[in-house]
């Protein structure tokens, strides 16, 4: 299929344009596009994967144009088993986050205008295969969800946008640089991602170590990284249920990516050189994320915390370098973009009752809410990582990796394994348990907000039990990543 | 013959009276004055070099005077502009031209 | 002599409709008439400009050259004023001004600068440069009631005026120390090494500084916040688009024809000079709260950007020039939708909630603003990215490390500007009303932003052209 | 038959999901989907027993995951010791589920009690049934959840939320050891299969560490010293949860777990030393808690803890069978003595046996069943705690550690003290509660006829007169075993003289002045002692790291903001408007660019 993934890419931008045609009085038929573009993206993105050779670490689908002759700018696509699973969870969360959208009734089709344009940056920074072609993608979601925070979130929106833009932008510029000095650093100069992993023998370890340093320090702020991060719990704060979804389910998620795409491959000495004090990052990740993410007494900032926490693990999986740890933090990737995806879900249900989120005005709502407090403790157990559920194998996988690198740091983040458990239990706790007071009067959760969430406890109960579902799909690109090493 | 050298002495103390003059007077006339100084030291340049390095042609000499008309209608532009400020502020004093700033 | 009159044919145009113009003002004609008369002379230069051809010969005894540099550069120039004609057209001016004149200005000027774009001579760079610089500060002035256009006015005369004549006592050193002022001949002599120590200095020094003060460079910048602000609308994209374009055009033509003396010099002060320059432009704007102000210090930072590639030489200059006909377009939209949104007041304030008053404009500002700050992917971005590249590729990372910094702040004060029209409350004033030729004009500017952004080879390849 | 054990824990995770999902609808019908379930599983667990071939074996059910290259599959393991706990699981937790169906019933979460019970039922089965320590470790979290969830059951009550969740995070804590132990497991010793367990071969300390991070994980799960604390507080819990997860299963789970690792743990004997050493600091230090016990649940807690310490004593100690043995009869008749406490506290809706009293005569059926169990318990022939505690103290008695011993021979002195001071305040004596005992219905009283006849009978299966069935069942190889009748003789005293003292200081019992063994009393201060050493610091750990985020971190973000908004404002007061300035500027400029090209020029000797 010629361009089918160009298609992919550039359909949210169709649904925009369309979005743009319908007057703006006409919210419903305005949501009900956003939706069918939504649900037509990730309809691609399952034929994308049922198409997918999952027997080669090669690219697939390879899309090659030659953009800019004379700065050797091409407009590549591609997809291999490193993005298909992001991809796929890109279009997934989109549809539900638009599904979800229903809280936003202020300004309704703007809001979905640039949500489809967001949607568009994301799958292309999945996509591109080209340099500058993905730092473009990677730049466009910048805006938008500038604006989806600043105009649809809470009361400190505009501060939390400001920083959250300026923030990642101030690591992208840096990446910006970097691009053009691996561009110039690899002979023939290019721009294309397979050709620079294929040549980066050629870039010598000292320069290596520099732009593996700025790639990461654009990269970590997106993940993020400690002490990076602070940005995160504003934004996610700040931003309207479903921009918190998409934040934590997808965007968090460019970072890692760059990591495993960009980082790794490009500059594998960098990477071996820089492991270690990467699994200490992750460790510290992993630990101050949960110890931070106790003391809030925001719902919203304790779960932002946690994303922190589970970014860890992602990064202690990427340090890890080895099969086990890229799997792993692959993995994680995927089940945290579902799992806390959820878990941002559930707090906007709950913020719509009560119109707060603060930890002590709940208590004893499993009684009020049964449903709710189904979805909440299913969510918060997949969170904390228990077995049988799908956060549990990431985790496991991207420890087991750092434990067979630097088992002294495993042994440490088991720490925020401890951590997280308290954190998880002390939500369910202190949200479900007690005894109801004050919000007795709170309808449980509605057909939409169940139809919503349905599809993530599916994911998360299938992906616990038989890993292989997404896995399969990585095995041949992780062990071709692992052999550029 | 005056040798080369004094003349390009001579502008260059003109350039610099100009220059001063630019600097220190508040005067907007005054600095239209130390302008025109300036020009003359150019102009002084340009024909005692014509004469002493090129004196083939006559372009320096041709330059200076296009100098010289074109520096009179730019004084004449010069002097209807602080005419129309001195209409609306009553002074022609630098310091008062100060409505935009920061 | 008719291969000097086939040169000159377009500006010959120019001036003959300047003064039909001036005439048809004398007899009361009315304004928007004198515009079309305007713009037909512009768009028959246009048409003109083929005339020219072949390249290479010598015109006008030598004063000008007849390069593909130049006929670019005039092509360019000609699109430009186009754009300011039309924006004049398209904005509110007040009901009480004499029209007449500024269109004859504006085209008189652009015989200067046609001619300034194209100078082989020293004297022709001073002229086209002084005529230019007294229309200028008339248009600056133009609003003769309005307390702050008129000492708009003034205080560009002013710093204009020794501005010039720094220049020309700098020309007249170089006629001091070669005996020609024909650029062709001391770009030779330099290059055989007839070097003239510190005299060259500041010979060269003065002559930049003339021109950095059109191109608004530090510290020769200073007047440009205050003008720009005093000046109308049509006036400051004029001086922010044209006549700045102007200053880096007479840049490469004195500076790069005898690079290689130059060579240290521009090495050592010129990446400074850049680095300054948008540094300063950035943190000025940072804080504005008038939206005139804000894009006139965003056009200082632009052009540091401009000069930090032309800070790199030769290598830099197809980069530098890319992004003057990217900044053309955006700079020009910008200034343009700026104006159409709130004509008379320029504060902030008038900008809130017009993004859903007049969403189109609002939107199309938008782009602009975000254009100039440099995302991807509007041309904006590529702008930048050329000149990061050629920073990159001469491992000067300082300087690119410095646009990338200075592009991050940038972000701050366009997005102010959107953030006012979308995120908050309208302010109580009345609806902007837009004609179309306003919409051509932004719309014009919006197609140059994104086709530059996905085709930027159309450029690329005339750049190529005449940097070989 | 084998080959069907897959199914076994298939039926109680079906039913949890009917309840979960239809649990509305169904209303009190969910138990009976439940008690069905788990019935069916006890069924399919007697026919695996019965088609097991000697030594059993494993099988293969699909590959699942794959860690650095060694794959892990779905594989089940099916010998003696999985079909010994998978029948004391099914046939112990069907009879408290029927029992659960009086005790719990009129509950407003009557449904979600079943799902839960369900959950925990299909996770101990496939826990015990799994033939690697990765996918044990999966239902091991798997059964900690369910306890945590059924402790909170209750979880309008603050008691019982935070019990549920210490439960939760200290079994955690053990359990991250075992994670530990699994990942250098796979690390050094590239297998997690149990079959490998005696084939793996690595460097001595650090199997020696990945046996003691496994052991690790059976302390936190079986409650034993340090990590004990949790138990007491899980009977904030419904009694029949206590019987099924906190006394007769899940805390086994530990003992379980080592019994299958134990070819690792004797392979290396400081691991070995270690479980005995731990459990006999954990029977003793138990069992004298329980004796100044006031609640009877928590006399039954402490009672569990300190009989799971003599079970890991006993497998520290060599004797393997007899840790398995008590193992099995202890998950019987300490589920009958729940139950019969659970009986007892349903009729008189208090838990201290000091206001109880004179129960014998109102409550007959729980009365004489209650005292069953805790002869069972006491040690007292030919019951089956006789048996199998015999059984260890031999053990004990072989391995020749003399303190080990007088630890073992200690419990059982105290344990049959605690319980007859127990049995004493509760059913005899005069009625010290306003309260109308009376006897629990048929359904609650039914269960613990049967596990009364289990603790009266089971032992024999391990007696000479059954020529030691179990013991030739669980350790073929181990050969001949032969009774210590001295040993025998030994132990049936110390319990009698356990039981005698507490005969003779029967009348102290109710007016002992709380304070005399202070220590004893507060429990060693141990929850104190975390929660200062733990629980404190933690909250204040976390305090400081989230103000630490808010003011060092942000604070340098909001500090650099700061910082760009200064130094703009101070290159905006540059434009003053004022045109001397700006002259100024212009004509420094150009000075200062002058002398900076000459000085660079002559320093670069271009001129």
């Amino acid at each position: 299929m010629p361009y089918f993934l160009t298609a992919i890419i550039f359909m949210p931008l169709l649904g925009a344009a369309l979005i743009a045609l319908i007057p703006a009085a006409q919210v419903r038929s305005i949501r009900l596009t956003a939706v069918a573009f939504n649900t037509a993206v990730l309809a691609a993105v399952v034929v994308l994967g049922l198409n997918f050779n999952r027997h080669t670490g090669l690219m697939q689908c390879l899309e090659d144009r030659v953009w800019i002759p004379q700065a050797g700018i091409h407009y590549t696509l591609g997809v291999d088993g490193i993005s298909l699973a992001l991809v796929f969870l890109t279009a997934l969360i989109g549809l539900l986050a638009a599904l979800a959208s229903g809280g936003i009734v202020k300004r309704v089709k703007e809001y979905f205008l640039v949500y489809q344009v967001l949607m568009t940056g994301l799958l292309g920074t999945f996509l591109a295969l080209d340099l500058v072609l993905f730092y473009i993608f990677w730049e466009a979601v910048l805006i938008p969800m500038f604006f989806l925070i600043g105009i649809w979130g809470g009361p400190r929106r505009e501060y939390a946008a400001w920083k959250f833009f300026f923030y990642t932008l101030a690591g992208s510029v840096v990446m910006l640089v970097g691009i053009l000095a691996v561009y110039f650093s690899v002979t023939p100069h290019s721009f294309n991602m397979i050709e620079i992993a294929r040549s980066s023998s050629m870039i010598p370890g000292g320069v290596q170590a520099v732009l593996f340093l700025m790639f990461f320090f654009a990269f970590a702020i997106k993940v993020p990284v400690f002490p990076f991060h602070t940005w995160l719990p504003d934004a996610h704060v700040e931003a309207p249920t479903p921009v918190s979804v998409i934040l934590a389910g997808v965007l968090l998620k460019m970072g890692t990516y760059g990591l495993m795409r960009i980082c790794v491959p490009f500059f594998p000495a960098g990477a071996v050189l820089f492991a270690f004090p990467l699994a200490i990052l992750g460790a510290v990740n992993l630990i101050y994320g949960a110890f931070a993410a106790f003391a809030q007494s925001d719902f919203k900032k304790m779960i932002a915390y946690s994303s922190v926490s589970h970014m860890g693990f992602v990064l202690l999986g990427v340090a890890a370098l080895n099969v086990t740890g890229f799997n792993g933090a692959l993995l994680e990737m995927f089940n945290h973009g579902v799992i806390t995806g959820a878990m941002f879900l559930l707090v906007g249900v709950i913020y719509d009752r009560a119109h707060t989120r603060e930890m002590s005005a709940f208590g004893g709502l499993a009684s009020v809410m049964p449903r709710y407090a189904f979805f909440l403790t299913f969510m918060s157990l997949a969170s904390l990582g228990l077995p049988g559920l799908s956060g549990f194998i990431g985790e496991f996988l991207a420890l087991a990796g750092t434990f067979f690198r630097f088992p002294s740091i495993a042994a440490v983040s088991a720490i925020g394994l401890i951590a997280l458990v308290a954190l998880f239990l002390v939500i369910i706790k202190k949200v479900l348990w007690g005894k109801p007071a004050g919000h007795a009067s709170y309808p449980d959760m509605n057909a939409v907000e169940i139809s919503v969430m349905l599809p993530l406890v599916a994911l998360t109960l299938c992906v616990g039990f038989y890993p292989q579902m997404i896995l399969q799909f990585q095995t041949y690109a992780v062990n071709a990543l692992v052999g550029l090493l | 013959m005056i040798p080369l050298g004094h003349f390009v002495i001579l502008s260059a103390v003109l350039f610099c009276i100009g220059l001063f003059g630019v600097l220190t007077q508040r005067n907007a006339i005054r600095f239209l004055i130390s302008v025109e100084i300036i020009l003359n030291a150019a102009n002084i340049n340009l024909v005692a070099c014509n004469r002493y390095l090129a004196p083939a042609n006559a372009e320096g000499q041709v330059v200076s005077l296009f100098v010289i008309g074109v520096a009179a209608a730019a004084s004449v532009v010069g002097l209807i502009l602080i005419i129309s400020v001195y209409r609306q502020r009553k002074s022609v004093f630098l310091d008062d031209f100060n409505l935009l700033k920061w | 002599m008719t291969n000097s009159f086939h040169f000159v044919s377009a500006e010959l145009v120019l001036a003959l409709g300047a003064f039909v113009i001036l005439m048809a003002a004398v007899f009361g004609m009315e304004r928007r008439t004198l515009a079309f008369v305007a713009l037909s002379a512009l768009i028959l230069a246009i048409f003109r400009l083929p005339s020219t051809l072949p390249l290479g010969q010598s015109v006008l005894g030598g004063m000008v050259v007849n390069d593909i540099f130049g006929y670019g550069m005039r092509l360019f120039i000609l699109l430009t004023v186009v754009m300011v004609v039309l924006m004049s057209m398209a904005y509110a001016w007040p009901q009480d001004e004499d029209m007449g004149e500024f269109y004859f200005f504006i085209l008189i000027a652009t015989v200067a600068l046609d001619l300034a774009a194209c100078a082989g001579n020293l004297a022709m760079v001073y002229l086209a440069v002084e005529t230019l610089s007294i229309i200028s500060y008339v248009l600056a002035g133009y609003f003769k009631k309005d307390l702050y256009s008129t000492e708009a006015g003034v205080k560009y005369f002013l710093f204009g005026a020794l501005a010039t004549a720094l220049m020309l006592y700098g020309i007249t050193l170089v006629y001091g120390l070669y005996g020609t002022l024909d650029m062709a001949h001391i770009g030779a002599r330099i290059a055989g090494g007839d070097v003239q120590g510190p005299a060259l200095v500041v010979a060269a020094v003065l002559i930049m500084a003339g021109l950095a003060f059109k191109a608004s460079l530090v510290p020769f910048h200073m007047w440009v916040a205050d003008v720009y602000e005093g000046a109308p609308w049509p006036v400051a994209a004029f001086l922010s688009v044209t006549s700045k374009a102007l200053g880096f055009i007479l840049l490469v033509r004195i500076f790069f024809s005898n690079a290689v003396v130059m060579a240290p010099f521009w090495g050592c002060v010129a990446p400074v000079i850049a680095i300054l320059t948008m540094t300063i432009g950035n943190m000025a704007a940072f804080h504005q709260n008038s939206v005139k102000r804000m894009l006139a210090f965003s056009s200082v930072a632009q052009a540091g950007y401009i000069f930090a590639a032309m800070a790199l030489g030769q290598v830099g200059l197809t980069a530098a020039f890319f992004y003057i006909a990217v900044y053309a377009f955006m700079n020009m939209g910008a200034f343009a939708a700026a104006a159409f949104l709130s004509p008379v007041n320029a504060q902030l304030e008038a900008y809130r909630g017009l993004g859903r008053r007049a969403p189109v404009m609002a939107f199309l500002f938008s782009v602009f603003l975000l254009s100039l700050a440099g995302l991807p992917p509007l041309a904006g971005f590529l702008a930048k990215f050329f000149v990061i590249w050629t920073a990159v590729e001469a491992r000067d990372y300082i300087l690119a490390g410095a646009v990338v910094l200075n592009s991050v702040i940038g972000f701050f004060y366009y997005l102010k500007v959107i953030k006012a029209m979308y995120f908050d409350e309208q302010a109580a004033v009345h609806d902007p009303r837009i004609s179309w030729q306003g919409y051509l004009l932004v719309g014009g500017c919006v197609w140059g932003v994104v086709f530059l952004a996905i085709h930027p080879q159309a450029v690329l390849d005339i750049l190529a052209l005449m940097f070989v | 038959m084998v080959n069907i054990a897959h199914f076994i824990p298939v039926f109680p995770f079906v039913a949890f999901w009917l309840n979960i999902i239809f649990g509305c609808r169904l209303g009190v019908a969910c138990a009976y989907v439940s008690v069905g379930a788990s019935a069916i599983s006890a069924v399919l667990a007697v026919l695996v027993f019965m088609g097991l071939q000697a030594g059993g074996g494993s099988y293969v059910l699909t590959p699942w995951l794959s860690v650095n290259g060694h794959p892990i599959s779905l594989g089940i393991i099916v010998d003696s010791l999985t079909v010994m706990m998978l029948l004391v699981v099914t046939i112990v937790g069907t009879l408290i589920q029927i029992y659960s169906i009086g005790y719990m019933g009129g509950d407003p979460r009557f449904t979600r009690y079943f799902a839960y019970i369900s959950l925990f039922m299909s996770s101990m089965l496939g826990l015990v049934l799994v033939d690697n320590l990765f996918l044990l470790y999966i239902f091991w979290e798997g059964v900690g959840l369910c306890s945590c969830l059924l402790v909170a059951f209750w979880y309008e009550k603050p008691a019982a939320a935070a019990a549920g969740i210490k439960a939760f995070i200290t079994t955690r804590v053990g359990d991250t050891g075992l994670l530990l132990g699994i990942l250098l497991l796979m690390s050094v010793g590239h297998s997690l299969r149990f079959a490998d367990m005696s084939v793996i071969s690595a460097p001595e300390p650090l199997m020696v560490l990945a046996a003691l991070l496994i052991f690790m994980g059976a302390v936190g799960k079986s409650a034993q010293f340090p990590l004990h604390v949790w138990l007491p507080d899980a009977m904030e819990g419904p009694t029949a949860v206590s019987a099924l997860i906190h006394a007769a299963t899940m805390v086994a789970a530990g003992v379980y777990l080592v019994a299958r690792c134990y070819p690792l743990f004797t392979a290396h004997p400081l691991a070995l030393q270690t479980v005995a050493v731990i459990g006999a600091i954990s029977a003793v230090m138990a069992a004298s808690i329980a004796c100044f016990a006031n609640d009877i649940k928590k006399v039954l807690a402490y009672s569990t803890i300190s009989q799971l310490g003599l079970m890991m004593l006993g497998l520290g100690a060599g004797g393997y069978t007899g840790g398995t043995f008590h193992l099995m009869t202890h998950a019987f008749f300490k589920a009958l003595l729940f139950l019969g406490a659970g009986s007892v506290i349903h009729a008189v809706h208090t838990q201290d046996i000091r206001a109880m009293g004179g129960l014998f005569n109102k409550m007959k059926v729980t009365s004489v069943t209650f005292i069953i169990g805790a002869l069972a318990l006491a040690g007292v022939a030919p019951l089956s705690g006789f048996w199998s505690k015999d059984e260890i103290l031999t053990a004990v008695w072989q391995h020749g550690n003399l303190g080990l011993f007088i630890a073992a021979v200690t419990t059982s002195f105290l344990t049959a003290f605690y319980m007859t001071r127990l049995i004493l305040l509760a059913f005899f004596g005069e009625s010290r509660g306003a309260h109308k005992a009376h006897e629990s219905p048929a359904v609650m009283t039914m269960p613990l006829v049967i596990l009364a006849f289990f603790a009266l009978f089971l032992g024999f299966a391990g007696s000479p007169w059954a020529h030691h069935a179990f013991q030739r069942f669980i350790a073929p190889e181990e050969g001949e075993v032969a009774l210590d009748l001295g040993m025998a003789v030994a132990s049936t005293v110390i319990a009698c003289a356990g039981i005698l003292t507490a005969f003779l200081l029967r009348g102290k019992f109710l007016g002992y002045k709380e304070g005399t063994c202070a220590l004893i009393e507060n429990k060693y201060y141990f929850d104190e002692i975390y929660d200062a050493l733990f629980v404190k610091p933690f909250h204040r750990l976390a305090a400081a790291v989230a103000r630490f985020d808010q003011v060092r971190v942000d604070g340098v973000v909001n500090g650099v903001s700061r910082c760009v908004q200064e130094l703009a404002q101070a290159s905006r007061s540059l434009q003053t408007g004022l045109v001397e300035n700006y002259l100024l500027a212009q004509a420094g400029g150009v000075f200062v660019l002058i002398v900076v090209v000459t000085l660079v020029g002559k320093l670069c000797h271009i001129f």
